[in-house]
């Protein structure tokens, strides 16, 4: 089962780093969702069932679609050619390699934590969640209910062809 | 007595004042000779008045009355009151300004009548004749103060008075601005004495001055700051070169003026603070110094000029040197008597310098004369009388006067005597010169045709020769048998040094002595000008080089220009184009510039790129979050 | 109650002038306005005991409405109220459709001026003090010559900019107040700041004062700035705006921070003179008649500042008679200088000559006030003159030297450009010049006669100041003669 | 799923954090690296799911729920967000015909 994580871990990095660097939406938007299915599995091991649906079918299923959606919409299905400046390219690397290793660096606390707290996860499940969600969470639940209105107002408003 | 010159005083500057309004204001009213003869009318009426103060005082017993007008500034201790103050000095000095000066707007009405601002002309005359006697009667510094600039501003109006030739306005404000170098001394002076004695008033610091110590430091710079107002006012070196130039007015002005009062003002203030002077016995040497280099050096460029007022002018200065010789020396009444014989018949000279102007359409060159002895009798005859005078001839009013300076310096030290003897054996020869070329000999220049003057010219003249004569016996020395009169009188104002006398068989001998080298002298100046008849070069010809020295005045002029007007000008180019524009503007300029670079830098980070903003972004966070682990 | 109509009556008939079309009646209203103005504060001096106004405004900031003068702003609210009539009747030459707004400008002008002068209050002296800008900005932009835009907003900036070194130092020492913080004049003067504050803070409150002077070398913006204004701008900002620094110097600087005087006293004052001499050299060889003017009275303002730090009796006696002195002079000499230009059609002093020839009593106005410039004795410019003089000798005679030398140069400058002027031979493009209108008599003889009736009897004045002069000299701590002779 | 659990106790929580810092570099490297704004967007959400995934780690980890509740409201966020993000680049795409985001220079002003 270690092996598992390992290779889940293995298939998000790689899909992660073809996102970025192929050129082809489509093939982006392919291993995008490659990635977010292994992600979904990593939730499975964590035992939390709940999220991992969720996650497929939000994730995978709406927003992923929806980008393929409108890269179809907007006829950016072949390789377009915006490529930006090799300096660039090579710095942002570079940052995102320093990125990593800064937060690495910050994170060093964390090293010690797994010590003190031992897996230890059986709420994952629809009905451990949602006991949760409907006490202590219901109001901002309800309130995400708001932001889902403004979005789609908002997403309408800027599809409107003269605003 | 006293309440009537008190209740009187005051109409003695009253008149002329009401001249200069009646012609200044309404001198496009006035005709031909009307402004001259209200303007001569009053200052006439100003005469009489100070005639009658004269007598007044006299029979008073009094030695001197203070008038008080009004209080004109009365700040905390400073409290200067508008007074008069009628004394035997200030009384003399107006009997003089009235007297020569009615005499002088008389002939002014001949002389000036051609001009067609003759009205102005009147009313510049009487303001100065106003601001003349605001200097002689002021009762404290601070009206003597505005009196001295008033004259000064009326001698700047007169001098640009024919105000279409530049060069004549230049000649104007350079005279005034060299009195202004003076003024500023001498008011630093004024305010020195001030918070010395905590009064201007003449009566209160003399009074005050005798609990000084003789010698005292701020005495010595009292003293030297007044001087430098007078040497800027009586054209004594280095501020004489103005008075020449001066001569760009018309002749009367230059009578008046630059040779009766205004020149001589410098005199009288130093004469009326001569209690302070006494104190002060290293300005009295330095005066003596000042004056007998002027005397000599100014004789000396009288020489070998060719303009007849330079002439005079250059004598006037020579003279005024004379008369701070006798200042210098301590001898206060004998200045003030050489002062009085001068005005006589140094405004003689030059109103028969003026006549002779007159006659010959303006022409002012020597060389170009001559022969007018037969033509105008009468200018001849006066002008002669003032040249004996001047050149101190007995029984001439000149020869008393100079003679008592000259006697006073051979008590102080022969040396001196000597110096200022050869002094006046040079003005007796270059006033012979002046004579002869002029007046002997035959006319050189054709196209003049001389003419003796009207008569409103000619009786001034005569009436100033009669002075110039007789003026000397105001005060006749008991060599003579006299009882030195002017002297005595003038005793309670002026306080002169007690020297030794002489023994009077010393004194024959130096006048006997001196007679004959002046004997001498115009024998000499006979026979080089009427024998010979050598006329002096003209300027373009190559002279000596002493004398080619002497007829350029010595080169001050230019070297002022070149010392003080040159690095002025250059200065102010300077302060201008290269501090004003070159380092301050810019700098508060650059803090604008400054901003505005500033502003287009900080501009390019901010050009809308999204991905530099993104990684700006990213590299902020990156910063934070290495700022929290080292910290 | 008197002082609130005094302050407001300007701005309101200004605005009601905004209402009007006709410029004719806009004018004369604004003229009879500022007549009003002037006849009160006149009415004001007679007035025992001194009236004052006061209203809660600001409650937080403990800021009063309060209103109130002594001998100093009454000299100041003379002036400005004495100079407004003329500068208002200067503007009658041609009916133009601008004037109803110019006049309010100008009005505006005058009641933040008066504000300034009356407020007892620093926050309340600090808005009016900038509110003044505002319509002098306008009538500066909307009237000026050549270049106007840049020159007004350097004009702008540099004294705003300076200015906000003043809030700042009001701010501050509003912090310094105890108990309820307060703005209020009388609780500054009360603070004891010490001594290594007051050091700085005097440079933080003088600088604002020192540029609206202006004393060197803050002085930059001036030259220009009169040289583009229009007349009756250079009349606002010569004759008033400049002694509104003097002013604040005298309220701020010396009850607050007496020893920051104290300390920087030499330095300020031998800025002051080298701005004397400075301009004064400088002037000598300008051509633009204006820019002459504009050093000269830089020369002027620079030796009142030296008085002012000076603070004996004399020099401060003699800086206020100045300030009276000063103003009118000057803004003579600036109309005059406009009669000139309009005459000759410029400013260049080599294009000019011979204008005497034509315009005789012309010539004899701008003599005369010349002659109150370069302080002929018996003009006003005389009196003050001496009395500043006066008062640097008693600290130090090499500064009465170097002040003194003014006379010379002033001499030397002012006569070089009448004569410039006036006088030389005819000159054939002036043939068909007028000599001067009833309008330019009705302006300059009452300030001609204003130079010489304060030259001849200026004990008015003196009366007027006395006991504010009085208090003001007791404030520096150390205020001794120093011996003549070891300076 | 007892399995699941007892296997995953043997993964210590460092290698979460170690994944999810890696995935949240990538994906920051990638909106650093991209011009299509697209793929801007989409490692947006690689870098959300990231910290979902950390964030789900530690309420594992923990035993505590909040955390996973916590993700789930993230997601509804990310649902929004995208939503908006997509209908501007069309927007977008309408406008300038391209999704080049250095097209979208106008945030100097």
């Amino acid at each position: 089962m270690v092996f598992l994580f390992y290779m889940l871990s293995a298939i998000m990095i790689i899909c992660a780093l073809l996102v970025v660097f192929s050129k082809n939406p489509i093939n982006n938007v392919i291993y995008l969702i490659l990635c977010f299915l292994a992600m979904a599995g990593h939730y499975i091991l964590l035992n939390a069932q709940f999220l991992a649906v969720v996650h497929v079918i939000v994730y995978t299923g709406a927003i992923m679609v929806l980008f393929l959606f409108v890269i179809m919409l907007l006829n950016l299905n072949k390789a377009i050619i915006l490529r930006k400046s090799t300096v660039t390219r090579v710095s942002a690397v570079i940052t995102g390699g320093i990125f990593f290793l800064v937060l690495l660096a910050a994170t060093r606390q964390t090293f010690e934590i797994h010590a003190k707290y031992p897996f230890a996860s059986d709420f994952g499940l629809v009905s451990g969640i949602g006991k949760v969600l409907f006490n202590e969470f219901l109001l901002p639940f309800e309130m995400s209910s708001i932001l889902f209105i403004s979005a789609m107002v908002g997403a309408m408003m800027f599809g409107k062809k003269d605003v | 007595m006293v309440a009537l010159i008190s209740s009187i005083a005051w109409l003695v500057p009253a008149f002329p004042l009401l001249g200069f309004l009646i012609t200044g204001l309404a001198k496009n009213r006035l005709k031909n000779n009307q402004a001259g003869i209200i303007a001569s009318t009053l200052v006439s009426f100003s005469f009489i008045t100070a005639l009658f103060l004269f007598f007044s005082l006299r029979s008073s017993g009094q030695d001197s009355v203070t008038v008080t007008l009004f209080n004109w500034i009365s700040a905390g201790d400073l409290n200067i009151p508008f007074a008069f103050l009628i004394d035997h000095l200030s009384i003399t000095m107006m009997l003089i300004v009235t007297g020569v000066g009615a005499l002088i707007h008389i002939y002014s009405i001949g002389y000036m009548h051609d001009d067609e601002r003759v009205s102005s002309f009147f009313a510049q005359m009487n303001l100065f004749t106003f601001s003349m006697l605001l200097l002689v009667m002021g009762a404290n510094y601070l009206i003597l103060f505005i009196g001295w600039e008033g004259v000064g501003f009326c001698s700047y109006l007169l001098i640009g008075f024919w105000f279409k030739n530049p060069a004549f306005n230049y000649a104007a404000r350079k005279a005034f601005v060299m009195n202004r170098i003076g003024d500023l001394g001498f008011i630093l002076g004024i305010i020195l004495v001030f918070f010395t004695f905590k009064s201007v008033s003449f009566t209160e610091i003399f009074s005050q001055a005798g609990a000084l110590q003789a010698g005292a430091p701020m005495i010595t710079l009292i003293t030297i700051l007044l001087l430098v107002g007078a040497v800027g006012k009586s054209a004594q070196i280095p501020l004489y070169t103005w008075l020449p130039d001066a001569m760009a007015g018309p002749t009367p002005v230059s009578a008046l003026i630059h040779a009766a009062t205004m020149v001589t003002a410098g005199i009288y203030m130093i004469a009326r603070s001569s209690i302070l002077y006494n104190l002060a016995p290293i300005t009295l040497n330095i005066m003596i110094g000042l004056g007998l280099a002027t005397a000599i050096f100014a004789a000396v460029i009288g020489l070998r000029q060719n303009d007849i007022k330079k002439v005079l002018a250059y004598s006037t200065v020579s003279q005024l040197g004379y008369m701070f010789l006798a200042l210098g020396l301590g001898a206060y009444s004998s200045a003030v008597f050489h002062l009085t014989t001068h005005a006589f018949f140094k405004a003689l000279l030059f109103l028969g310098a003026g006549s002779i102007i007159h006659a010959m359409g303006g022409e002012q060159d020597i060389r170009k004369m001559g022969g007018l002895r037969k033509k105008m009798p009468i200018t001849y005859l006066t002008f002669l009388a003032a040249t004996l005078a001047i050149s101190g001839i007995p029984p001439f009013s000149g020869f008393f006067s100079k003679d008592l300076i000259l006697t006073k310096a051979f008590e102080n030290n022969p040396l001196l005597y000597i110096l200022a003897l050869g002094g006046a054996l040079i003005t007796c020869f270059y006033m012979f010169r002046l004579l002869y070329l002029v007046f002997f000999g035959s006319q050189r220049l054709s196209s003049a045709h001389p003419h003796e003057s009207p008569r409103v010219m000619t009786i001034p003249l005569i009436i100033l020769s009669v002075l110039s004569v007789f003026g000397g016996f105001l005060n006749i020395p008991e060599l003579f048998g006299g009882k030195s009169d002017l002297g005595e009188f003038l005793h309670s104002a002026i306080t002169s040094k007690v020297t030794e006398e002489l023994s009077s068989s010393t004194e024959i001998g130096l006048i006997i002595s001196s007679l004959a080298l002046l004997g001498l002298i115009i024998l000499m100046a006979y026979r080089t000008y009427v024998k010979r008849a050598v006329l002096p070069a003209a300027d373009s010809e190559s002279l000596s080089l002493f004398g080619k020295v002497v007829a350029n005045k010595f080169y001050i002029d230019e070297v002022y220009t070149l010392l003080l007007e040159k690095p002025f000008g250059f200065l102010s180019d300077f302060f201008f184009n290269t501090i004003e524009k070159a380092v301050l503007d810019p700098a508060v300029d650059g803090i604008g510039t400054a901003t505005s670079r500033l502003g287009n830098l900080v501009r390019k980070l901010q050009a809308g790129n999204m991905s530099f903003y993104l990684f700006a972004m990213v590299g902020g966070i990156l910063l934070f979050i290495i700022f929290i682990l080292i910290v | 109650m008197i002082l609130l109509i005094i302050l407001l009556l300007p701005i309101v008939t200004g605005l009601f002038l905004l209402l009007l079309k006709n410029p004719a009646t806009a004018r004369i209203i604004a003229l009879c306005s500022s007549i009003a103005n002037l006849l009160i504060t006149l009415g004001l001096i007679s007035t025992v005991p001194s009236p004052s106004y006061s209203v809660n405004w600001n409650h937080f900031m403990g800021t009063q409405f309060s209103l109130g003068f002594d001998g100093i702003s009454l000299i100041m609210l003379l002036l400005t109220n004495l100079l407004f009539p003329f500068i208002i009747l200067s503007g009658f030459t041609r009916a133009h459709i601008k004037i109803p707004v110019l006049n309010f400008l100008i009005l505006f002008t005058q009641s933040a001026l008066i504000g300034v002068f009356l407020a007892q209050n620093a926050f309340l002296f600090y808005i009016f003090w900038e509110l003044t800008l505002i319509p002098v900005y306008f009538i500066l932009l909307l009237w000026g010559g050549e270049n106007r835009k840049a020159i007004t907003l350097k004009f702008f900036i540099y004294t705003l900019s300076g200015s906000l070194f003043l809030l700042f130092g009001i701010i501050y020492l509003f912090t310094l107040t105890p108990g309820m913080h307060t703005t209020d004049f009388s609780a500054f003067n009360q603070l004891h700041i010490p001594a290594a504050t007051q050091t700085w803070l005097f440079w933080v409150l003088f600088v604002a004062f020192a540029i609206k002077m202006p004393v060197f070398p803050f002085h930059t913006w001036q030259p220009s700035t009169y040289t583009m204004a229009s007349k009756q701008g250079v009349m606002i900002l010569a004759g008033v705006l400049t002694k509104m620094g003097i002013y604040g110097a005298l309220r701020f600087l010396f009850p607050i921070v007496p020893q920051g005087v104290l300390y920087w006293q030499n330095t300020v004052i031998t800025l002051c003179l080298i701005g004397v001499i400075y301009a004064s050299v400088i002037a000598f060889r300008q051509t633009n008649i204006k820019r002459l003017i504009a050093f000269s009275s830089m020369a002027h303002i620079s030796l009142m500042a030296a008085a002012m730090f000076i603070l004996n009796y004399y020099s401060i006696q003699g800086l206020l008679f100045q300030v009276i002195s000063h103003g009118v002079t000057i803004v003579a000499l600036f109309y005059v200088v406009h009669l000139i230009q309009e005459r000759t059609g410029t400013l260049e002093l080599p294009q000019m000559g011979g204008l005497k020839h034509v315009a005789p009593n012309l010539a004899i106005l701008l003599l005369i006030i010349v002659l109150g410039s370069i302080a002929l004795p018996l003009t006003a410019g005389f009196v003050g003159e001496f009395l500043i003089i006066a008062g640097l000798a008693k600290f130090s005679i090499w500064f009465a030297f170097l002040g003194g030398t003014t006379m010379i140069l002033g001499a030397i400058y002012m006569l070089y450009a009448y004569q410039r002027i006036m006088l030389g031979d005819n000159n054939p493009t002036l043939i068909r010049v007028k000599d001067i209108r009833t309008l330019d008599f009705f302006i300059l003889i009452p300030l001609i006669t204003l130079i010489l009736i304060l030259g001849i009897y200026p004990q008015p004045i003196f009366n007027l100041v006395e006991e504010s002069v009085k208090t003001m000299q007791n404030l520096l701590p150390v205020n001794e003669v120093v011996t003549l002779l070891t300076r | 799923m007892k399995d699941i659990s007892s296997a995953i106790q043997l993964i210590p929580l460092e290698n979460y954090v170690f994944l999810s810092v890696a995935l949240f570099s990538i994906g920051m490297m990638g909106v650093l690296f991209r011009r299509n704004t697209i793929a801007i967007l989409m490692c947006l959400e690689l870098m959300f799911n990231s910290v979902n995934l950390l964030l789900t780690a530690f309420s594992a980890y923990h035993s505590d729920p909040a955390g996973q509740v916590f993700v789930f409201f993230i997601m509804i966020v990310a649902a929004a967000e995208v939503a908006v993000g997509l209908s501007i680049i069309v927007m977008m795409k309408r406008n300038v015909d391209s999704v080049d985001i250095n097209l979208l220079n106008r945030l100097k002003w």
